[in-house]
């Protein structure tokens, strides 16, 4: 197949972008959905109609009108302004959470996979035993054992995502220690650090982009899943799952508006990041398309 | 050799497109050519000339972005393009039979080799029940398989590449057609087996009056098995004629710069180029010639083995496979010296322990035992993860096969050859290393312009200068060439072959030269050296070699290697 | 030779899964004795005074140092006993092999749905790729995972029961009017059709059913997606053109050629999403009422019930290594290959 | 027993076996076939009350499958729901009783048996007594309530006459043998079953009954259900109008709401105020909501922290909170207002009443003004992750209003498994949401609990001799004392002044049940009691 490859190389990185788009419309949508969910979570503070902390008892549980498009709670707090100012927070925690994993998983992950031997054996245990845990309930033993804050479900988050990182980044290091570039590169004299640093890693980044914003989509489920069951948000903080948590109590009576809402806010966030992942992979790497 | 009936297979004005995101690309443009009754045709070209997407189109089997535009294909009369896709089926595999390069991977890798013979037995209702199970037997005994009964339970990853050849052959003809395509049939495979698969697939050819066509990139093979040639360049034909013809008077300039430059058993590294080219004709350049002094590098009882080494993620079943194979020894024993501005040849088939050794020269990897001493001074001691600063590092430079590979593709192409430069030379100053980097390009004929593009950018010869001026940066006094030309185009080839001559006599340095070929170790050496499962089986002059083999081995490794005739006056004549 | 060659290494590949299992013991035992709350408080019930409270405290050891407790705790473990748990007072064992089947009949069982599923899904997809239906297929597997469990849970509950009353009333594995079936399988709807009760059957089935798809809906992404990665790859490898190239039919390709070849990374990834949803029945179990091990786990771990805690994780770490294993052990029953690279 | 009948009980046989293989229709039609199904959201973890651990839903095994020596009598409220009538103490195992200043004298009914048939003894009588005393814990700060504390107070005269003597003369002691603990086992069954390590017999009493109420377990699957069987040898009461009783664990009330609504279950059982209000609102279903006895929702001062040590900030907050609006949007209305009492000083001895207290924002900021911390602080207010569904609403309108009088506040949701170390143990959350309430209801008996120095429930640190000295002259006094009005005003009148603990409002038990169902009887131990249920 040599022949036909040929032609597909020198395509340029931006044409490259645009035609994956172009080929695929449901990234546009997902691209649209994430500047509407960054937009909320830099703005939703200041265009949200209402204060979403402030309390009037006499309008408690109304249902959605055009005074309050969300309705109200149980305490007659605007339920939009809430879920508007509660982008941020769970953005937050789970932008956050990726981040560290990311670095942690990614330093042992190139580390393991680099070095081989001993490193990756220890390294190895580590994520093995991590990944032998039920994850989730992992998560909440950390923020029942650390106290209930939300840094606590950051680093929970952040814990039970190492592996994935630490995997990826293994494999990608474990490719490229044998790939000739990095013959070279030591033939050149660098070290075995600055080959790890310049050479290695660099090179694993794109694909580790992609699991990073595959796993945001799960960490966002993750920190309402610990919070849906109580652990981590102070009220009256807003926060998608424990305001899902909250609703659901009021499903049956008929108050289905404090649940959905915020309910949806969070399945469409989830939805518009796994989107994001899946076309940032066409863009990376058109081959590991799934 | 015309033939004057109706040809088997007739291709007319034949344009292939594929629809790419930057718009539609030709990939076959114009071509035409005829396959009469029991010829064997042989398509050449270089990579990206169309030849395989001219078969895949014949056989309507190009991929769903592609598609023919333009012209007529015949089958005996059927026109292949409005056939239907139903016709096309039959005619696939029972009229028209194709086999591939990569055998291993041509075949099923879950699924018995028998059972996979029988499935197209019972496809084209040629037999069925236990007949279908006796036949794939029995067509594996016509493959030369030994011991087909066995052989018939195995899986592809149990048989050689070779083995596996034979399985696609048995397959290809399993419903007796009549015309056969071999589309790169033994590249990657061994010279030697390479030359059992060609002769058996000509021997089943002339048995079952097979009509076939050959494409392939190697003009020796092409001119050894076939009666006619079709030369393609960028998807379109350049010239098409029987071999004598072709090789006795070739018509077109790319034809002749494509016999030129693949490499014989006689000729000059300057003859290889173009005849265009103002060096060729002139004699080879001489190397500086410091024979008689001191060996610069000596190898004593060099061994290597590999044993079986578990990962901490072993256990995990994504990390399946990973582990190494039990404990042998890839090197054995070997011991050989070079000394000061000669180049040394250092061949062998896959798997003889040649890279093995290159690498632990090159102190990437550590030996088992055995000592590596460079300038008198003990190297293989240094582990080689220490080995990056020490002095010796900047002495002993290598120039990899993959150049694609080779590049970090985050790296311009300036940044890749000053890697060394910053990191063991001894420049001071972003102006400085510029200017050697300017060097260095210019000494290798890369234009100064490409040194600020990406790997992904360049040409597969233009990447291969890259590697070579990266090597070359910290003038180095051995470097080691490890197949450095295999995965480039014969013309590319020709010029990368030119420039290392160049380098050598310009800057002195000692070659160890790695290859499978020694057509092409020739050229450079004025030792060989050729290696068997890990040991020595013969060493010399490479005249002597060359002309006067001692082993077995050696002399079947030298009547492997197919050559293309002689061209004859027609050369001369353009002169 | 070749069931030896295998015996051994899953021999060997138990052996590498010890130290996991090892640190899953001592991380665990350390995270417990993190938990806030005293378990001598809890157990001594409400209106308990200071000196029951370290009488209890001595009675559960409680009062030695951790090295101590977890010499005495690694010693109970060789000897099977997982201790008793405190918030429901049965031990952990008993509690345990009570509540596993109940998670694993509600895992399989999304399991089983999800791949019925998401596999013609990842197929369709893959041999259509870039057309309509590969997006569509896409669109809902990625819907599917993100949806939040726990909301998926309620919202069905919402609408098939009380809205619709299509289901049965979300109370756990049976409703109140049939007793379980005797256990042979601990599976409700496999036990009761062996004891030839196909009504109990298929009201265990019933229950089943909300929990089943709320967790499917989760699973179905990542084979679907796995799926078609795979059966891509297949149909774009060498065999699949020589096979084309040999005229074998579409069916026969894409059925003993492609796909069999793509269903061998599907099944290392099946491995993955078992333990995935394992933990998500977390939440599930929690929504539906499920006597699973899953809520037992929130709620010991809410109440700091060390031992029941210690017993869930344990189990669940240990049954991932046997799923591994049996993973392991699938795939080399199905990929000649393996035992090549040993 | 056929699986298929056994949901019917043995009278139900009637439905023929043509119906059984339909029994998807047996829960609606369950309540004719004479079985209740309830829905309850805890987990029962033992049919042991005096076990250590044992959850306070697990008291309801107590209750239904053992009888006591006495009982309280029952009560119709104004609306028409029963309830217990604390005032009246009735024969329960025992027929008659002599009380003296030394000791009390029971005389065990001749007909009392156990559940498998043999008599009840005295011996029965003091080897329950005794475990009740021996096995520490709560059983035995109960038994204590009641002056009950050592098992050689208990004395079997002779088969059928049990005396117990008094270590003080109490008004405590009584009612206390009419609570859940004092339970009277079948001592030979258990006695057959405790070993040398277990001479109580916790572990078989743990996983069975031995009791001669007015149920047997059937069947208990922990986590799941309990399932009671009527006892037929009840001697105690006349029998339950049903065979069978399904407690069924359903941990989202907004299920245990379905179910009932859709007539899934007979009995929602303590369902949140919320849908007690909104299902009373519908009439689809009958609900009942009592007043707990002796049970106030309150705000805790923690007197540990300089702000709350000044009386001035305490009766600021007491001024700042918003009650109107918690009572309406935390208790949905449900509950009795413990606020806006009319005067300083208590009219009479009655217990709980509202505080003269109500929200004035006003009246708060010049409280403040007056005491030390003029410039306002900053504190947490802590609540308990499991109590949640009122506490959050309330603290969050807490928080909302003391900010307007200068004290800012975090709110830090506690698990529950920490809450009771923090907040009852350790008593270190300076600012929180507190629920004690008594089992046995006298005034003095809460203020034993939740006002002097040390014991378990003054979460606030509140320290004043004057309390605890009336207390210790007015807790066993009998309430027909002279004395004792006077006494308990005059504590009532320095809870209103000092105000450690600010009474919210006096919640209530809701339940919800079908219409058919009768016999639902409101208890002060917040339990199921089964033993009066029939239905019509």
């Amino acid at each position: 197949m040599a022949d036909v490859t040929a032609f597909k190389a020198g395509v340029k990185p931006r044409n490259h972008i645009v035609y994956i788009l172009t080929e695929n419309p449901v990234s546009i949508v997902a691209i649209a959905g994430f500047a509407v969910i960054v937009f909320a979570a830099i703005f939703g503070p200041l265009v949200a109609p209402y204060d979403p902390l402030a309390t009037n008892v006499a309008i408690s549980l109304h249902p959605p009108s055009w005074d309050h498009w969300f309705g109200t709670d149980q305490l007659g707090r605007d339920v939009f302004s809430r879920v508007l100012v509660a982008a941020r927070l769970d953005l937050m925690i789970s932008v956050s959470a990726v981040a560290l994993s990311f670095v942690i998983g990614a330093t042992i992950g190139s580390a393991a996979g680099y070095f081989g031997g001993w490193t990756d054996r220890i390294t190895g245990r580590v994520v093995d035993t991590i990944m032998a845990f039920p994850l989730f309930v992992l998560a909440m033993g950390i923020v029942a054992a650390l106290g209930n804050t939300v840094e606590n479900i950051i680093y929970a988050t952040a814990i039970i995502n190492v592996p994935f990182y630490a995997r990826v980044a293994r494999a990608e290091a474990a490719i490229r220690r044998t790939a000739g570039f990095v013959q070279a590169a030591k033939l050149s004299g660098n070290s075995d650090l600055r080959i790890l640093a310049t050479q290695v890693f660099p090179n694993a980044l794109p694909p580790m982009a992609v699991q990073a914003s595959l796993n945001m989509g799960w960490a966002i489920l993750n920190a309402a899943g610990l919070s849906f069951i109580g652990l981590g948000v102070r009220p009256p903080t807003p926060e998608w799952g424990i305001m899902v948590a909250e609703g659901a109590n009021f499903i049956i009576s008929g108050e289905w508006w404090l649940a959905i809402f915020p309910g949806l806010a969070l399945m469409l966030t989830v939805f518009t990041f796994n989107l994001l992942g899946d076309a940032l992979r066409d863009i990376v790497d058109p081959r590991q398309r799934t | 050799m015309k033939t004057s009936s109706l040809p088997l297979i007739s291709v007319q004005n034949l344009t292939v497109e594929f629809g790419t995101r930057e718009g539609p690309v030709t990939a076959v443009r114009d071509v035409s050519f005829d396959l009469a009754r029991g010829e064997t045709l042989g398509i050449v070209g270089e990579s990206g000339s169309g030849k395989s997407v001219t078969s895949f189109a014949l056989m309507g089997i190009l991929d769903a972005n592609g598609q023919v535009a333009q012209g007529e294909m015949t089958y005996s009369g059927i026109d292949l393009r409005r056939a239907s896709p139903r016709q096309m089926r039959d005619i696939r595999g029972r009229e028209i039979s194709m086999i591939f390069q990569n055998p291993r991977s041509a075949l099923n890798p879950i699924r018995k080799v028998g059972l996979q013979i029988e499935d197209i037995l019972r496809e084209h209702a040629v037999a069925v029940g236990g007949h279908a199970r006796r036949q794939a037997v029995e067509l594996l005994d016509r493959v030369r398989i030994r011991d087909p009964e066995k052989r018939y339970h195995a899986y592809p990853h149990e048989l050689s590449g070779g083995m596996c050849q034979r399985v696609v052959i048995a397959l290809a003809l399993a419903c007796k057609p009549r015309v056969l395509i071999a589309d790169e049939p033994t590249t990657g495979l061994d010279v030697t087996t390479q030359k059992t698969i060609m002769d058996l697939i000509r021997d089943l050819a002339t048995e079952q009056g097979l009509s076939t066509i050959l494409i392939t990139h190697d003009l020796g093979l092409a001119a050894n098995y076939c009666g006619r040639i079709v030369v393609m360049k960028r998807g379109e034909v350049v010239e098409a004629a029987p071999v004598d013809v072709l090789f006795g008077a070739p018509r077109h300039p790319y034809t002749r710069a494509l016999i030129e430059a693949t490499p014989r058993r006689s000729g000059t590294v300057r003859a290889l180029l173009p005849p265009d080219d103002f060096r060729h004709g002139q004699p080879d350049p001489k190397p500086r010639c410091r024979a008689l002094s001191a060996p610069l590098l000596t190898v004593e009882g060099l061994t290597k083995e590999f044993g079986a080494e578990g990962s901490g993620f072993g256990w995990l079943p994504w990390r399946k496979g990973v582990e190494t194979d039990k404990a042998f020894r890839a090197v054995d024993d070997l011991s050989f010296e070079l000394h000061a501005g000669e180049s040394l040849g250092l061949v062998g088939e896959s798997g003889c322990g040649k890279s093995t050794t290159s690498m632990m020269i090159m102190r990437l990897l550590d030996p088992t035992q055995g000592s590596v001493r460079l300038d008198g001074e003990e190297i293989s001691a240094i582990p080689s993860s220490k080995f990056a600063r020490h002095p010796a590092r900047a002495k002993l430079q290598f120039v990899f096969q993959d150049p694609t590979d080779s590049l970090n593709p985050r790296f311009t192409a300036a940044r890749c050859i000053s890697d060394p430069i910053l990191r063991l030379g001894k420049l001071e100053g972003g102006k400085a290393v510029k200017a050697r980097v300017e060097e260095l390009a210019d000494l290798v004929n890369l234009p100064l312009e490409l040194l600020s593009r990406f790997p992904h950018q360049l040409s597969g010869g233009q990447k291969a200068r890259v590697g070579i001026a990266r090597a070359v940066a910290l003038n180095p006094s051995l470097l080691i060439l490890d197949e450095p030309t295999a995965a480039l185009d014969v013309s590319v080839q020709a010029v990368v072959l030119n420039l290392l001559a160049d380098l050598r006599a310009q800057l002195g340095m000692s070659y160890l030269f790695v290859s499978h070929d020694l057509n092409v170790v020739r050229l450079l050496c004025e030792r060989v050296v050729v290696m068997r499962a890990g040991i020595i089986v013969e060493e010399g002059a490479t005249d002597q070699v060359m002309t006067t083999p001692k082993t077995a081995y050696t002399r079947e490794l030298l009547a492997s290697s197919p050559e293309p005739p002689p061209t004859l006056g027609a050369l001369e004549a353009a002169e | 030779m070749k069931s030896w060659a295998r015996l051994r290494m899953v021999l060997g590949r138990v052996g590498q899964a010890l130290p996991a299992l090892f640190g899953v013991i001592v991380v665990t035992f350390i995270l417990t004795r993190a938990l806030p709350g005293d378990p001598a408080v809890y157990f001594a019930g409400p209106a308990a005074d200071e000196a029951s409270i370290q009488q209890i405290r001595e009675a559960l050891g409680l009062d030695r140092p951790l090295y101590e407790q977890f010499v005495y705790y690694l010693g109970d473990l060789a000897s099977g006993n997982l201790g008793v748990s405190i918030s429901t007072g049965q031990p952990v064992l008993e509690e345990l092999a009570r509540r596993l089947p109940a998670s694993l009949e509600l895992t399989l069982g999304a399991l089983l749905l999800s791949l019925a599923i998401a596999i013609p899904m990842g197929v369709l997809a893959a041999t259509n790729p870039g057309r309509p239906i590969d997006h569509i297929c896409r669109v809902i597997a990625t819907a599917g995972v993100s949806l939040p469990t726990f909301f998926t849970g309620i919202a069905l509950v919402f609408v098939f029961y009380y809205l619709l009353g299509w289901s049965p009333a979300p109370i756990g594995r049976l409703d109140f009017a049939y007793l379980s079936p005797p256990p042979i399988t601990g599976f409700y709807t496999i036990d009761a059709l062996l004891d030839g009760d196909p009504e109990t059957a298929m009201a265990a089935a019933g229950q089943l059913l909300l929990p089943m798809i709320t967790l499917a809906l989760f699973t179905l992404a990542p084979i679907a997606r796995m799926t078609r990665g795979a059966m891509l790859q297949a149909l774009g490898s060498d065999f699949i053109r020589t096979a084309k190239a040999a005229g074998l039919s579409q069916r026969v390709i894409l059925i003993r050629y492609a796909f069999r070849n793509a269903m061998l990374p599907v099944i290392t990834t099946l491995g993955m999403v078992f333990s995935f949803t394992l933990g998500a029945n977390v939440l599930v179990e929690k929504v539906f009422a499920w006597p699973g091990i899953g809520s037992f786990a929130v709620d010991a771990l809410v109440v700091s019930d060390y031992a029941a805690v210690q017993g869930f994780v344990l189990t669940m770490a240990m049954l991932f290594v046997l799923l591994n294993l049996l993973i392991d052990i699938a795939y080399t029953l199905i990929d000649p290959r393996i035992e090549a690279n040993g | 027993m056929d699986r298929r009948t056994f949901l019917k009980g043995t009278g139900a046989t009637a439905i023929g076996a043509g119906m059984l293989p339909f029994l998807k229709v047996l829960p609606a039609s369950a309540a004719t076939s004479g079985v209740v199904v309830v829905a309850i959201s805890q987990t029962i973890n033992s049919l042991d009350i005096h076990r250590k651990g044992t959850n306070r839903p697990s008291y309801q095994i107590a209750v239904n499958c053992y009888d006591r020596l006495v009982s309280f009598g029952t009560k119709t409220m104004p609306d028409g729901s029963l309830s217990y009538d604390y005032s009246v103490i009735e024969p329960d195992l025992a027929e008659s009783w002599e009380a003296t200043d030394k000791s009390i004298t029971f005389k065990i009914r001749d007909n009392a048996v156990f559940s498998d048939g043999s008599p009840v003894t005295a011996a029965d009588v003091k080897w329950s007594l005794d475990r009740a005393v021996s096995l520490g814990g709560f059983p035995a700060v109960q038994m204590k309530a009641g002056s009950l504390e050592k098992p050689e107070q208990f004395v079997a005269v002779d088969d059928k006459t049990f005396r117990i003597d008094l270590i003080r003369k109490s008004k405590l002691t009584i009612p206390d043998l009419a609570v859940p603990v004092p339970m009277i086992i079948n001592s030979k069954v258990a006695m057959a079953n405790a070993t040398a390590d277990d001479p109580w017999a916790t572990d078989y009493l743990h996983r069975n009954t031995a009791g001669s109420g007015a149920y047997t377990i059937a069947r208990w699957d922990p986590g799941q259900q309990i399932v009671y069987q009527q006892n037929e040898k009840w001697t105690s009461g006349p029998l339950p109008g049903v065979k069978r009783v399904v407690v069924r664990e359903v941990p989202s009330q907004a299920t245990s709401r379905a179910l009932v609504e859709r007539g899934d279950v007979q009995i929602a059982f303590g369902i949140p105020d919320k849908d007690a209000q909104e299902l009373a609102a519908k009439g689809d279903v009958t609900v009942v909501g009592t007043p707990i006895e002796n049970c106030i929702y309150c705000v805790g001062l923690n007197l540990n922290f300089d702000p709350f040590m000044d009386k001035k900030v305490r009766q600021a907050v007491a001024h700042a909170i918003p009650y109107e609006e918690i009572f309406k949007a935390a208790a949905f209305g449900q509950g009795v207002p413990m606020w806006g009492g009319g005067s300083a000083k208590p009219a009479d001895v009655s217990w709980p009443q509202p505080f003269p207290y109500s929200t004035d924002i006003d009246k708060a900021k010049d409280l403040m003004a007056e005491s030390a911390f003029k410039g306002g602080f900053k504190t947490e207010i802590s609540i308990n992750l499991s109590l949640a569904s009122w506490m959050e609403p309330t603290a969050l309108l807490i928080q909302e209003s003391l900010a307007k009088i200068g004290i800012e506040t975090t709110v830090d949701k506690i698990p529950g498994a920490n809450w009771r170390t923090a907040a009852l143990v350790e008593k270190r959350l300076p600012l929180h949401l507190e629920n004690f309430g008594g089992w046995l209801n006298y005034p003095d008996y809460y203020f034993f609990w939740a006002y002097i120095k040390g014991h378990l429930f003054n979460s606030s640190n509140y320290d004043n001799p004057e309390v605890a000295k009336l207390v210790n002259e007015t807790l066993h006094m009998q309430t027909d004392d002279p004395d004792y009005a006077p006494k308990v005003k005059r504590l009532i009148e320095i809870a209103f002044d000092d105000v450690p603990r600010i009474p919210l409002w006096q919640p209530n038990l809701n339940s919800a049940m079908a219409k058919n169902l009768e016999g639902y009887e409101y208890w002060f131990h917040r339990q199921l009691d089964a033993t009066k249920f029939s239905v019509s």
